[in-house]
C-alpha cells in the first residue's frame, strides 16, 4: 500500500454535489483516497502534505471527448496558423497575418534543413483571414525550387504545394484531368489541391505522411504534453487505424511513468467489414491498460460542412451547393450497430449534416430494437445541426452526443452567410436543447481541427460568440456550470469512464487540472482565459513549464 | 494489358448494394481466361472474392487462380495503384470494385493522376428488379442517381427475375438517367468480360477481321489510310449507341500510331511509339454489327 | 425549384427556443426555408414579400391529435346543439335553448326537403340544458308524420326518432324486449332509443348511414374547412375503417389542391385479426402521401364516462352503476402490441376508465419487454382518470397521453356529481401531473364529441371551468405556453411528426395557423375568443371567410 | 329451421378465450346432418372454420362444406341478420358466435329487434379445467360472471382433462353462478347438435316418441287434449333441471295452435298458424329420461 499524499489548493471545485467545494484532497496509489478537511483526512493514516497548489484552484482532469493524436503530429511541421499558439514544448508561435509572414516563416525553417531531398511542410494555413488570397507553386517555389514544399490548410481540405512537389508526384506536366486540381495558363497544375482525393497523392512528398496524419510514438508523445497545457488528463484518439502492431507502441509510450494523459483511441470503421472490426476492437480491449483504454469504434456518416460534404436535409446548403456525401451505407452502418450491441461494443458516430444525424437515428433504432441495450451510450460525435425532433429520438435512444462547440468561434460565420445561414446557424451546436430534451453531453475541439483547449470550448458554449464577435443562437447558450460540467463528467459519461473520472471524489482517478483563476468566479466571458498551471494524472505531477 | 506502354487500363466497376457487383466480380475472375487481373476493393463487408478461387492470401494480397490478385486499397488509392503498376507480375487489367458510397467519376479522377495507369471506363452494375426502388431511397437516391450519371457502361443485372416489359421500362427508366452510356442487360452477373474489361483488341492480331462465334457481336475495321482519328473515335462513342466498346490502333493524317478506345461514350486517343498494325475492334450490343450499318463510318475511312 | 414568397407578421410564435419570437418566414416548395428578419430571409434568393398578415398573428399550425372525419358529415344533417356554432361553409348556427326551439328548427328543414321519402336528422341535441327534459316519437311525428326523422344527441349514445322510422325498421310494433327501447302505456317502442345496440337497427333509416358516420370524400372536405376554422393544419382520424380502396378517394380528396389540412387516420383495430390489421396498415403505409399519412392503428379498450361503459377501478362509478364494457381482449391487445411493435406500426389505445388504463399498461408492459422498442411512442387516447402512479408507468414505458381537456367543460358537472364523484372528477385529464411525471402530452377534441377548436381546448386545460362556471382540479392546470406546446408539438410528438411540424422552424412544413390576437398576451383566460383568420398549409394561404 | 314461418332461429354461443368455442363450431358443422348452418363471427383473431370445411370464401362469406356458411358482422349485426334471412339459400339455424368481450344478452336482445329470426337460446361454453381461474381474473372476471349468468344452457368443456370429483366441484360452482341453465358436461367441444341447436322436434313426425339409440336422451309427450300451453312450457323450463331443450307443439285451451320452446330454464310460446300435430319433444341430461319422472307433467297433460 503506498503513501498518502495529501494535496491543499485554494479550492477544489470537485463536480460533486456532495461536496461541491473544498481544499483538500488525500491522493494514494494514483485515486483519490478521499477529499475534506485536513482534519478529516488525516484520520486515513500518514501522510505527506503537499502544499504546491496552496494558492491554485483544483477542479477534475479535464476530459476532451473527440480529438486526434494527430494534434500531436503536426507540430513536426512548421505551425503557420493566424493565431498565436504554443506547441507542446511550450514555445509560442507567432500567428501568420499575412501570405509573406507564411512565406518568411517557411524560409526560416527551409534555411535550417540539413539534407537538401528532406519535404518541408507547414500546417493550419488560413486564408480566410486574408481575403482568401490564394496561394500557388510559384509562390511556395520562394522557398525551395530543390526540395518539396507543402502547406496544409487549417480546414485539413487543401494543401498548397510547390513545383517540386507536384514534380515528384509526377503532376507537373499537361493533361491533368482533375476538378480538385486546377491548371494554370501553362496548362500546369497550379500547386493548389483541393479536397482528399487530390490531396492524396501528394501529402507524402512534402511530409505528410501516415506518421504524420495518423500518429506515431513521437506524435503521441506530443499529443500528452498537449494535454497537460490544456489542463486535459483523458483525451480521446477519435478515429486511429489501431492495429495488433500499433498498440504495442502506444502501449510503450502510454506506459511509461512521465506519459500524463489516458488516451482513449477508438478504431475507425472504414477498409475492414464490420464484423473484422468488432473483432479487432475486442481482441484490442483485452489489452486496455489504466492509460490506454481500448474496444470502442469510431463510424463517419458524412463528411463536414465547411467542406460542403456534409449530407444536409432539406433545404441543403444556404449557398446552393449540391448535397454532401456519405462515408458509409445505411446498411454497413446497421450492420456494425447490431454486431456492435450483440457483442458490447460501443459505437460513436460521426454526424455533421442534420440528414446524417436523422439517418444514424433511423439506422440505430430497429438495431436496438433487434439487440436492446439498457445502457449503450452510443455517442454522435459533432451532430453540429441537430434540431429539437432529433435530439428527443436521441434521449428515447438512450443515445449521448459530443458537440463541436468550437465551431461557433471558427467558422460561425462562414456558417450563416454560406454554409447554413442565419436560422441553422443559430441552431448549430444546440448544446441548451440537447441538455433540455435531456441527451447526455459534451463539448469538444476536435484537436487538430481546432486547438485543444476545454476550458476555451466551455467559453465557446457558454458564449456562443464567432470570430466577428456577433452572438449566434442565444437560445443555445448554457451556464458555466453546465459547461464545466460538459468538459469532465459529461465527456467521461460518453466514454462510460464517470465512474473514473470527471469529478474529485474518494475511489477516482486523482486527476485534476490546475487552475490559477476559478472558473465560476473569473465568469462566463473570461473562461478561456483562465491560466493552466498543468495537470495532476494518476496522482502524477504534470507542470506545463516544466515539460 | 499494358497496351503500346501506355499503362494499365483500369475499369471502376460500382452499384449500390445487392446490384450484383461481387458476382459480376467473380464472373470476370472465372473467366478471366489468360488474362492477369487485378481486383482492388475498398470493402466495408465481407471479402467479395470465392472461396474456391483463392490461391493464397497474406494481409494485403490474396491471389487468385490464373495469375489475378484481389487487394484493398483502403483510403489510399494512389498507392495501391503505384504499387501495382510497379508488381513484378505483369498485370493486364485493374477493376476497382468502388462501394456503394463511391464517386465513381471522382476515383477516375484519382486513377487519372497516377503514373503507370490508364483510365478505361467506369461501369455501373443496376438491379433490374430493385434499381428504381434504390433510386428512391430516403438517404442513398442522390448518391445512386449520380452513379448511374457517372456510368460509361450501364449493366442491368438479374433481369431473369423480371418480365421482358420490367426490362424494356426499367431500361427505358435508365436511358432517362443517363442518356449515354450502352444499357447491357444480363443475368447472373455473366456479363462478357470483353465488354467489361475491353480485352478484344489483342484479336486483331489474333484472328484478323470476323465475327466470333460465341461473344458479342464483334466488328473489325481495317482502316486501309491515314485517317482523321479523332473523328473516328467520336463518331464511334457518339453516334453507334449500340457500340458498347471500341479499341484499336490507327494511323493520323501527321502520320502518329494513335490508340483508340471507347467505352459507351466516352472516348480518349493518345499517340503511341510503337509500330503495330491498324485495326479497331468494335463490340455491339443487340443485333449483330454489320459492315452495312456504318456506312459513314466507312466512308470516314475510306474502306 | 420553386420560388420563395416571404410572409410578414406582426408576430410569429415559433415553438423554437432558439427564436420564440420573429417576424418573418421564407416558404420554398410548402416547406419553411427559414425564418427571422426580412434582411436575413433576402440573402437566400429572390423572393416575393407577402404582407397579408402583416397586422396578424402567426403560430405553428395546430394539430389536432383526436378527432374524427365524422365531425365534418355530420353537418349534412340539421345542428341542433345548445350553442351556437359556425358550420363548414362558416354559416353560424343559433343554439337551440328548448325543444320547441329544437322541432321548430326541425319543421323549417322538413319544410325545404323535396321527395317525401327523404329522411331528416338532426344532431347534437342536448336536453342536459333543457332540464333532462324527455322527447318521444309524438314529438317528432310533428316534424313529420310521412319522413322519417331522427335526432342524435351530442353524446352520440341516445338517438330520438318518429313513428315513421320506427315503422321502417319494423320496430313499431308490441313484443319489443330491449332495454335500450323503452315501452309507452301503449306497449309501443316511445321512438327513445338508448345505447348504440339500440341506435343501430333504426339509425340508417333517419339519414345517418354509414358515410354519415364514418366520413366520405364531402366530409373529409367539410372536414378540411372546419379546421382552417380553427386554425387546425394536421389532423387525425382517429378509428377510420380504411381498405384499400377507400384510400384511393381519401388520396383523391387530399391530394387536391385546395384541401388544407393534412390528414393522419389511425385503422381501427376491429372485426380483423392483429394480423390482418397489421399487415392492411403496412400496405396502406406505402401510399402515404405528404397530405394523408397512413400507417397507424387505433385500438378500443372501453366505452365511456358520461355512457357508463368505461372501465372502472374500485370504487367505480359515483352513482353505483355495474361497471363498464371491454371493447377488446386484453389477450387480443397484447397480440397486436406485440406484432405492432415487431413491425414498427404505432398503436393508439382509447382507454377512458382508470382500469382500462391499468389494462392497457399491464397489455404493453409484457409486449415491450418481448419486442422491445426503443421509440415506439404507443399512445393512451382519452386516458381521463389516469392516476399519478399510471403516469409514471407510462414515462417509463415510454408511452404518450392525449388528455381529452374539453371534458371539463361540457361533462364536468355530471363527473363531479353523477358518474366519478368529486375527487376523481378533479383528477379528470391530469395534465400537470402528466408533464411534471415526464409524459409526452397532447389535449383533444375528439371532434364531433366536442367541436374542433384547439385554442378552446387549450383554455380548457389552462382554466379547467366547468359549464357551471367551477374550477375543477385547480391543481392540474397547466400554463398557456405548456398548452400551445401541447396542441402543436405536443401533438405531432404523439404522431412520430414532430420533425416535420409542430414548430415554425426551417424545414419543416410551412403550416401556421393565423391569429387576428396574440394568445401570450391575451392571457389564458381568454384564449377561447381568440379570432382565427385562417391557415396556411404546405405554404398555401386559406382564408376562414373565403372557404 | 324456419319453424312455422316464425323465422330462422337464431343461437348466441359465448365464453370465454380458449373455453373451446372454435372447437365447437367445428364440431356442430362437421355434424350438421344436412341442416344448413350459419355462422355468423366477429372475430378479432384467427377464423373460426376449419380450413377443410371451407368450399369457398369471398371478402364477405365462407361457403361451407354441406350448405353452410360463415360471414362477419363486424359492428353491425342486425344487418348481417337482415341479409341472411333474405337470403335465397334456406338456412335452417344461425349460429353467432360472440367475442370474449360480448354482453351475450345485448345480443340477445339486438336479434330480438330484427324480423325474420328467432331467439333461440344462450349457450355458453366454459372450460372445466380452467374457468374458476378465469373467472377470477384481474380484468375478465365480471364479464365472464356475466356471461354465464346469461346462459341458458352451460357447456362445461373438456372434462377428459380434470378428475370426476373436479367436475363435480365445478359443476356445483357453475350452478351456484346460473341456477337455472342446465350444466351440458362434454369433450373436445363434441356436444350433441341438438342440444345447441334444438332440431329434435323434427322427430316427432319422423318416428314418434321413442328412444333413440345414439344422442342424447329423448321424451316425446304427446298431449291428447288442449292444454294449459304456458303452465307446461314454464313447468319444463323451471321444474326440470335434467331437460336441457323441449320444443314443439300443442294445443291451448282456446284451440289455438303453440309452439313451445325450452332452453335449459328459458321458454317462449307463439302462436302458429299453420296445422300441426301436437307432440313436445325433450332432450335430457345425464340419466335417461323416463315417464315416471314426469308424474306432475303428466297430470298436466292429462296423459
Amino acid at each position: 500500500m503506498g503513501k498518502i499524499r495529501i494535496f491543499s489548493a485554494k479550492k477544489i471545485i470537485t463536480m460533486n454535489p456532495n461536496q461541491p467545494e473544498t481544499t483538500h484532497v488525500a491522493v494514494r496509489e494514483g485515486r483519490i483516497l478521499s477529499t475534506g478537511t485536513l482534519e478529516e483526512l488525516a484520520i486515513w493514516d500518514d501522510y505527506t502534505l503537499d502544499e504546491t497548489f496552496h494558492n491554485k484552484i483544483l477542479i477534475p482532469g479535464l476530459v476532451e471527448g473527440h480529438a486526434h493524436v494527430m494534434a500531436g503530429a503536426l507540430w513536426r511541421h512548421v505551425y503557420c496558423g493566424y493565431f498565436d499558439r504554443a506547441d507542446p514544448d511550450g514555445n509560442m508561435w507567432q500567428g501568420s497575418k499575412t501570405i509573406a509572414d507564411v512565406i518568411e516563416l517557411l524560409q526560416v525553417a527551409e534555411s535550417k534543413l540539413k539534407y537538401p531531398a528532406l519535404p518541408l511542410a507547414g500546417w493550419q494555413f488560413d486564408p480566410i483571414y486574408m481575403d482568401n488570397q490564394r496561394v500557388t507553386r510559384s509562390d511556395l517555389d520562394q522557398v525551395s525550387a530543390t526540395r518539396p514544399v507543402g502547406v496544409l490548410h487549417a480546414s485539413g481540405h487543401i494543401l498548397n504545394v510547390n513545383s517540386k512537389a507536384l514534380e515528384l508526384a509526377d503532376l507537373l506536366r499537361p493533361g491533368i484531368n482533375h476538378p480538385g486540381i486546377p491548371l494554370d495558363k501553362d496548362g500546369l497544375p497550379t500547386g493548389e489541391l483541393y479536397g482528399p482525393d487530390a490531396i492524396g497523392p501528394v501529402s507524402k512528398y512534402v511530409g505528410f505522411d501516415r506518421a504524420s496524419m495518423e500518429g506515431d510514438a513521437d506524435a503521441l508523445r506530443a499529443f500528452g504534453k498537449i494535454c497537460v497545457r490544456s489542463g486535459v488528463t483523458t483525451i480521446t484518439d477519435l478515429a486511429a487505424r489501431i492495429t495488433e502492431e500499433s498498440v504495442d507502441k502506444m502501449l510503450e509510450v502510454t506506459e511509461h511513468p512521465t506519459f500524463p494523459a489516458r488516451i482513449v483511441p477508438l478504431r475507425i470503421f472504414m477498409g475492414a467489414s464490420a464484423k473484422d472490426t468488432i473483432d479487432l476492437v475486442l481482441s484490442l480491449k483485452e489489452r486496455s491498460t489504466d492509460q490506454l483504454r481500448l474496444g470502442r469504434i469510431k463510424a463517419v456518416a458524412d463528411g463536414s460542412i465547411q467542406g460542403f460534404s456534409a449530407r444536409m436535409r432539406w433545404p441543403g446548403y444556404f449557398n446552393g451547393a449540391p448535397n454532401g456525401l456519405w462515408y458509409t451505407l445505411p446498411e454497413q452502418l446497421g450492420e456494425l450497430y447490431r454486431l456492435a450491441l450483440a457483442n458490447g461494443v460501443q459505437v460513436h458516430t460521426h454526424t455533421n449534416g442534420d440528414e446524417a444525424t436523422e439517418m444514424a437515428l433511423d439506422t440505430l433504432a430497429p438495431a436496438l430494437n433487434e439487440v436492446p441495450s439498457v445502457d449503450h451510450r452510443f455517442t454522435l460525435q459533432h451532430c453540429q445541426l441537430a434540431d429539437a425532433a432529433q435530439f428527443r429520438r436521441m434521449r428515447n435512444m438512450k443515445m449521448c452526443v459530443n458537440l463541436f462547440a468550437n465551431h461557433h468561434f471558427y467558422w460561425g460565420d462562414e456558417h450563416y452567410r454560406l454554409t447554413v445561414g442565419p436560422e441553422r446557424a443559430r441552431r448549430m451546436n444546440a448544446c441548451r436543447t440537447a441538455l433540455e430534451m435531456g441527451v447526455p453531453m459534451a463539448i469538444h475541439s476536435d484537436a487538430p481541427i481546432t486547438p485543444l483547449a476545454p476550458l476555451f470550448t466551455a467559453w465557446c458554449a457558454v458564449n456562443r460568440l464567432t470570430l466577428s464577435g456577433r452572438v449566434q443562437g442565444d437560445g443555445e447558450k448554457i451556464s458555466i456550470q453546465d459547461a464545466l460540467y460538459a468538459i469532465t463528467l459529461g465527456a467521461a459519461y460518453t466514454l462510460h469512464l464517470d465512474g473514473e473520472i470527471g469529478s474529485v471524489e474518494i475511489g477516482k482517478k486523482a486527476d485534476f487540472a490546475v487552475l490559477e483563476q476559478d472558473p465560476i468566479d473569473i465568469g462566463g466571458a473570461n473562461i478561456k482565459d483562465i491560466e493552466i498551471w498543468g495537470t495532476v494524472q494518476g496522482g502524477r505531477v504534470f507542470q506545463a513549464k516544466k515539460l | 494489358m499494358n497496351l503500346a506502354g501506355l499503362g494499365i487500363p483500369v475499369t471502376v466497376l460500382s452499384g449500390y448494394l445487392g446490384a450484383g457487383k461481387t458476382t459480376l466480380v467473380n464472373h470476370l475472375l472465372r473467366n478471366a481466361d489468360g488474362q492477369k487481373l487485378a481486383v482492388l476493393v475498398n470493402e466495408f463487408g465481407a471479402l467479395p472474392i470465392d472461396k474456391d478461387l483463392i490461391e493464397a492470401a497474406d494481409d494485403e494480397v490474396i491471389s487468385i487462380a490464373g495469375g489475378c490478385i484481389c487487394c484493398s486499397f483502403g483510403s489510399d488509392l494512389s498507392a495501391a495503384l503505384s504499387q501495382l503498376s510497379a508488381m513484378n507480375q505483369p498485370i493486364d487489367h485493374i477493376l476497382i470494385e468502388a462501394s456503394g458510397v463511391a464517386r465513381p467519376e471522382a476515383i477516375m479522377w484519382s486513377v487519372g493522376l497516377v503514373s503507370g495507369v490508364l483510365p478505361d471506363g467506369i461501369v455501373i452494375l443496376a438491379d433490374a428488379e430493385t434499381i428504381q426502388k434504390a433510386a428512391r431511397d430516403k438517404y442513398m437516391s442522390d448518391t445512386i442517381l449520380a452513379q448511374l450519371q457517372a456510368a460509361d457502361l450501364l449493366i442491368l443485372n438479374k433481369i431473369d427475375l423480371v418480365t421482358e416489359e420490367e426490362v424494356r421500362v426499367t431500361s427505358s427508366w435508365l436511358a432517362l438517367q443517363n442518356e449515354n452510356a450502352p444499357i447491357i442487360p444480363i443475368t447472373y452477373g455473366k456479363v462478357e468480360r470483353d465488354i467489361v474489361l475491353g480485352h478484344c483488341v489483342q484479336r486483331i492480331y489474333a484472328k484478323g477481321a470476323h465475327q466470333d462465334a460465341a461473344g458479342p457481336s464483334t466488328l473489325t475495321l481495317l482502316p486501309k489510310h491515314n485517317i482523321d482519328v479523332l473523328e473516328l473515335a467520336q463518331t464511334l462513342a457518339k453516334d453507334y449507341p449500340n457500340i458498347a466498346r471500341a479499341k484499336g490502333f490507327a494511323t493520323n493524317k501527321s502520320g502518329e500510331k494513335i490508340l483508340i478506345q471507347v467505352v459507351g461514350s466516352r472516348y480518349s486517343t493518345s499517340i503511341v511509339s510503337k509500330e503495330l498494325p491498324d485495326g479497331i475492334v468494335c463490340l455491339g450490343l443487340g443485333e449483330t454489327l454489320r459492315k452495312r450499318h456504318f456506312k459513314r463510318l466507312l466512308h470516314l475511312l475510306k474502306i
